[in-house]
């Protein structure tokens, strides 16, 4: 028992370990962002798929044919905007060499999001006049009115260069396959783990998982986006140096080439002694209680009552 | 409806939606052949009906169920007592309204305001729900790497054992599994280890690491393939079974 | 001379391979024949939690599919009805992923219980057996609210009470009025074709016992929540279909039925086995055809290759 | 501090069809117009720090109801008992009301979508441009679908034995071959569809260029032959060679592709998952805390 009233509900017995967690996170990625803001030096690697984003647009440019961009189906979500903000590159490069491009989006607020990034961007490189309006455009919200649009779009105005980046579900291979039979490169990533073996077997390039993110953090060199990158990648480490510790503590309370027994266990938030000792289990260890707090239903917390007429027109009627 | 009209459409009505939709199927799927006039007439057709339906849906569905009738209220029927109204549901139609100033030259960043709510809710969702998606996951990633028992290699069949045997079995670890959970601790740390980008992986060790993360990332990415074509061809087959069955062999032929 | 055969390999025109996988897809369905495969531990699993599941009790559905993934998400969902209708437990159902999901959900009912009402057996009817609870274009915030307080989060919603022919609050039906929170439900299912499973999890874990169906695309990534615990029970896709139906006919490491090895619980057929197999048993067969289909055309790509590049070293 | 919480039966509720609440939900519209007026003619250095506060707002209300103690074992009658609790009470009160405020708005900018689309395909037919016709099928298809689906929600709503399925009228036959015979068979076509460019990919892309290309395809072919019928015949021939030798019994199609899918297949793809999910986090930091420069003004 905790005492007078415990703290929280989510604090109670162990419940602070995800919290605590999940604000961990939080602080390496802040703490990191404004890092970025004052030090310009911070190292990342170039993923190899940057390198097949440029010959994409350069061979779309060689052949003055449009590229097509498709920045994922979900709504306005992290990833839409990601990938957007890798689009804006590929639009500067193509802005210079006035290849047209299409931008073909499955979410309203992805449309209105899409097309604020892609004016800022011939703002910035000073050709506000050949920004055309409908190069960004909403085809459907209905996911596969979506897929017919997108492919009947590449057919007709036969894409050299498609770049699909984002949440792709299963229509991901007809706009891949589609491309295809036009002969236009295609580098792609899902975010979607399950759509990128497709990718992997129909595009020529792939960013898998998480490239997708350092993508747009190489590319722009923005101090958010470096400096989050670098706080998840603490964060990841966080996670591998968790599970190693995780791995050498329940192996040796298991017992390493003997099963180790036990007296007490841990029931509604307290220890309780054993009828007889048993062998432990992967729940007993120190580990396993950590990550899964348990709720003390004996927990009784005295409160004011409400007057007895309001009660029922309360939350439960 | 008079009474012909009525036999009429008792009779054919079921045969006439089957056609209409057997009638868009082979046109979408004429599109397998080469990109064709009938494609783009039904993908228009398709455009068309799915935008009418969802305009309308979202009033039928959503608003005017959890907007319009929680904000008027409904009044008391002999079966139900009166549900007052939320007047306050009624700032949400102004600020739904500043959406639409997206198409308006001067005045377009006020659209933000609604994208910036439904951002930020979103936003703050993410940061809830991170810990019930993954710690779970983390944990069962610390399965121990030594056996607890040396008696046989792998685990000894539990038939005809008694129950005591069985569950003493089940307690062990033994040597099979202890190399199991070894693959699977080093498999995710490989894999981790391929997606850090903030830092060069010079030593011989680390580049090893990755280039296993590699391949086991192709493993996984196998079987996602594997299970996932499987359920493609059941899409394909429910489509045949549409236009084979339900249409032919059921509509038109009568045949049970 | 390998390398011509090895080019004409792997240049076969698309369209005989396409005109090959529209046979090997429908004629199998004119005359079905049985194939006898193992359940997977998550449908074992998800069939065992749903027949100890005590009568009478509440499963609140998700349903998130529409007509577009009919072949894998309808299988499950009349798989799911047909034992609640047969264990006379009751559903609240709902959606967050499609405006159209709750009228497919509605016609998908109506025509189990047309096959039922022929049988002789009672409908599945609305207000006394289930209710539906309409569509919510966000999910997170809808899901959060359930987790939260239930009542709320479904509050102002109205169905016609066929006794009296009114529109009541959809809390004064049996199904819902012995309802105040999550944890009441004994189960919640979610049949779903997109991301909704993983909004599920996020949002409503550790508030009642959590079960996924969802089409083969999600099932990897669904496993993982299984193989850590976090849902109870898993099907996917329309082998989950066909694990239920054969379940459903068999029962699990009862006398007779199918054995599991990794999943100790028990749990016998249904009751009434009029109109058991469906869609999973209907699709199955065909199925083995066009991934035979498939293996084949993967040798012809490589072997053309490989006799292709021998053809072209020898020159 | 009940703004959110709805829960306080007098300020924010009104008696339904009464003059009252016909007041307070008109003086709430006017307030609103007058605030989107005000807003319109605010200062252009203001605006983005006028988003970035209110979507720091609307993020807020989540993170804190994430950290602040939740109360413990709270039954529908209790009243907070200490200010702390004030505070998570009306957390808790208000999450119903904040996540239909999401759903009313994402329903309310969908609208804005459909808008978008029928301004290109109008745009294409007044102007007769390339295409005309088909965007001439696509606003007529619109038009129907959308008159008769509002129209028969509401034929349904007065009289429900329309959903048991008699006394049908014209309204109910269109919007029922429109929407269930028609958009739903169509999109269950284009779904399909994708199967034909699997296989086609698979025939095409499928090869064996590199080690990764053969251990992906070595594992899709274990996965894909475990699910045929041919897995319980492999599996019978093993076991009849085996008999209850354990080592041996370990070459059954089954065992193999169960190893592979609890050993390799879930840490890889959980260690992916770690990764996006991670990822995820610190978008909705960026977006949360309006760092993302691209993202707003």
């Amino acid at each position: 028992m905790l005492g007078e009233v415990p703290i929280g509900a989510q604090y109670a017995d162990t419940g602070w370990f995800g919290v605590a967690a999940t604000f961990m996170v939080m602080v390496f990625i802040l703490y990191n962002i404004v890092r970025a803001h004052n030090r310009h030096d911070l190292f990342i690697r170039r993923i190899p798929g940057l390198n097949a984003i440029n010959d994409a647009v350069g061979r779309a440019t060689e052949m003055g044919k449009p590229i097509v961009m498709v920045p994922g189906l979900g709504q306005l979500d992290a990833i839409a905007v990601q990938a957007i903000s890798i689009f804006t590159h590929v639009v500067r490069l193509a802005a210079r060499f006035t290849t047209p491009i299409v931008l073909c989006c499955a979410d309203p607020a992805v449309y209105t999001v899409a097309q604020e990034m892609i004016r800022d961007v011939y703002l910035q490189e000073g050709i506000e006049d050949r920004y055309d309006i409908d190069s960004v455009r909403f085809i459907s919200d209905r996911q596969f009115a979506f897929a017919a649009g997108v492919s009947g779009l590449v057919l007709r105005d036969q894409a050299a260069a498609c770049f699909f980046m984002g949440a792709f579900y299963a229509e991901a291979l007809i706009f891949a396959e589609t491309a295809n039979s036009v002969g236009a490169i295609q580098v792609a990533s899902s975010t979607e783990t399950t759509q990128t073996p497709f990718f992997i077997t129909a595009c020529d390039y792939v960013l898998i998982g998480d490239e997708f993110y350092a993508a747009s953090a190489y590319l722009s060199r923005e101090p958010v986006f470096v400096g989050s990158l670098i706080g998840q990648d603490w964060s990841k480490i966080a996670i591998i140096v968790a599970i190693v510790i995780g791995v050498i503590m329940n192996t040796a309370q298991i017992g390493a080439l003997k099963l180790n027994q036990i007296t007490e266990a841990k029931s509604d938030a307290a220890y309780k002694q054993l009828a007889a000792p048993r062998p432990i289990t992967m729940d007993d260890t120190t580990m396993s209680l950590m990550f899964n707090p348990q709720d003390d239903k004996t927990w009784k917390v005295e409160r004011p009552q409400k007057p007895k007429d309001t009660a029922d027109k309360g939350a439960g009627k | 409806m008079n009474p012909g009209m009525q036999d009429f459409l008792n009779a054919w009505y079921p045969l006439i939606k089957l056609s209409a939709g057997v009638f868009g199927t082979v046109g979408l799927y004429s599109v397998l052949y080469k990109e064709n006039k009938f494609y783009r007439f039904v993908e228009h057709l398709y455009l068309g009906l799915a935008g009418g339906y969802s305009m309308i849906a979202l009033w039928t569905e959503t608003l005017d169920d959890t907007w319009y009738s929680k904000m008027v209220g409904k009044a008391a029927t002999h079966a139900d007592a009166a549900v007052p109204g939320m007047w306050a549901y009624a700032i949400l139609l102004p600020i739904g309204a500043m959406g639409y100033f997206v198409f308006s030259k001067k005045h377009n960043w006020i659209a933000k305001i609604p994208i910036g709510i439904i951002l930020g809710l979103y936003a703050g969702q993410q940061v809830q729900a991170w810990w019930n998606h993954y710690g779970p996951q983390i944990n069962k990633c610390m399965q121990p790497i030594f056996p607890t028992t040396l008696a046989s290699f792998t685990v000894p069949s539990k038939v005809g054992l008694s129950p005591a045997q069985v569950t003493a079995i089940n307690q062990n670890i033994y040597p099979s599994q202890a190399l199991s959970n070894l693959i699977f601790v080093a498999t995710i740390l490989c894999v981790l280890s391929y997606f850090l980008f903030s830092f060069e992986l010079k030593s011989k060790f680390f580049k090893g690491m990755t280039r296993t993360g590699r391949l086991a990332l192709m493993i996984g990415f196998g079987a996602i393939f594997g299970s996932t074509v499987l359920m493609r061809f059941t899409l394909l087959i429910d489509r045949m079974y549409f236009i084979c069955i339900e249409w032919f062999k059921q509509g038109i032929l009568h045949m049970r | 001379m390998a390398k011509i055969i090895g080019d004409k390999l792997q240049s076969l025109p698309k369209y005989w391979l396409f005109a090959i996988l529209f046979l090997v897809t429908s004629i199998p369905l004119f005359h079905p024949l049985s194939v006898p495969t193992p359940p997977d531990d998550g449908s074992a699993d998800l069939y065992a939690h749903l027949m100890q599941v005590p009568a009478g009790s509440t499963i609140l559905l998700a349903s998130d599919w529409t007509n577009s993934t009919r072949g894998d998400s309808k299988g499950q969902f009349v798989a799911i009805i047909k034992i609640l209708a047969d264990r006379k437990l009751k559903a609240a159902i709902y959606s967050t992923a499609d405006a159209q999901a709750p009228r497919v959900a509605r016609d998908t009912i109506a025509e189990i219980n047309a096959v039922r009402v022929k049988n002789g057996q009672p409908p599945y009817s609305q207000w006394n057996d289930w209710v539906s609870l309409g569509f919510y274009p966000s999910a997170e915030g809808q899901l959060s609210s359930i987790a939260t307080d239930l009542r709320k989060a479904f509050a102002s919603k109205t169905e016609q009470n066929p006794a009296t022919g009114e529109q009541q609050d959809v809390f004064e039906s049996p199904v819902l009025q012995k309802i105040y929170k999550l944890s009441d439900c004994a189960l919640s299912f979610t049949i779903t074709a997109s991301k909704t499973s993983d909004l599920t999890v996020e949002r409503l874990l550790h508030k009642t016992p959590l079960v996924l169906m969802v089409t083969g695309v999600m099932g990897p990534q669904t496993q993982n929540y299984y193989y850590s615990g976090q849902i109870v029970g898993l099907a996917i896709g329309v082998k989950g279909a066909y694990d239920l139906e054969t379940l459903m006919a068999k029962g699990l490491n009862v006398p007779g039925g199918i054995v599991s090895t990794k999943i100790p619980a028990s749990a016998p057929p249904l009751s009434n086995q009029t109109d058991v197999q469906s869609i999973g048993t209907l699709f199955y067969p065909p199925l083995q055809f066009a991934l035979w289909l498939l293996i084949i055309m993967v040798v012809i790509g490589n072997v053309g290759m490989a006799l292709s590049k021998m053809g072209a070293q020898s020159k | 501090m009940e703004f959110l919480a709805q829960t306080d039966p007098g300020f924010w509720f009104g008696q339904p069809e009464t003059m009252d609440l016909r007041i307070k939900v008109i003086g709430c519209l006017v307030f609103g117009f007058v605030l989107l007026a005000v807003l319109l003619n605010v200062p252009s250095r203001w605006r983005k720090y006028i988003v970035g506060a209110i979507t720091f707002f609307a993020g807020l209300f989540w993170i804190l109801q994430f950290f602040w103690p939740q109360p413990l074992h709270r039954s529908p009658t209790d009243l907070p008992a200490n200010p702390k609790e004030v505070v998570s009470f009306w957390l808790d009160d208000a999450v119903p009301v904040v996540s239909d405020f999401t759903s009313i708005l994402t329903a309310m900018l969908t609208l804005l979508g459909i808008f978008s689309l029928l301004r290109v395909h109008l745009g294409r037919l007044f102007k007769m441009q390339k295409d005309w016709a088909f965007s001439l099928v696509l606003a007529i298809a619109f038009v129907c679908q959308a008159t008769f689906s509002l129209w028969d929600y509401y034929d349904r709503k007065a009289n429900p034995q329309i959903t048991a399925g008699h006394g049908w009228h014209i309204q109910n036959y269109m919007s029922d071959l429109l929407f269930d015979g028609m958009v739903q068979q169509f999109e269950a076509a284009m779904f399909s569809m994708i199967a034909f460019y699997i296989l086609s990919a698979a025939y095409r892309a499928f090869r064996v260029r590199s080690p990764e290309a053969s251990v992906l395809l070595g594992a899709a072919l274990i996965v894909m032959l475990s699910y045929m019928g041919v897995v319980t015949q492999w599996d019978g021939f093993v076991k009849s060679m085996a008999g209850s030798n354990q080592f041996l019994l370990n070459f059954q199609l089954s065992v193999i592709r169960s190893w592979i899918k609890d050993f390799v297949q879930t840490p890889s793809i959980m260690g992916i998952e770690f990764g996006i999910g991670i990822g995820t986090i610190s978008m909705g930091l960026r977006l949360w805390l309006s760092l993302e420069k691209t993202g707003n003004i």
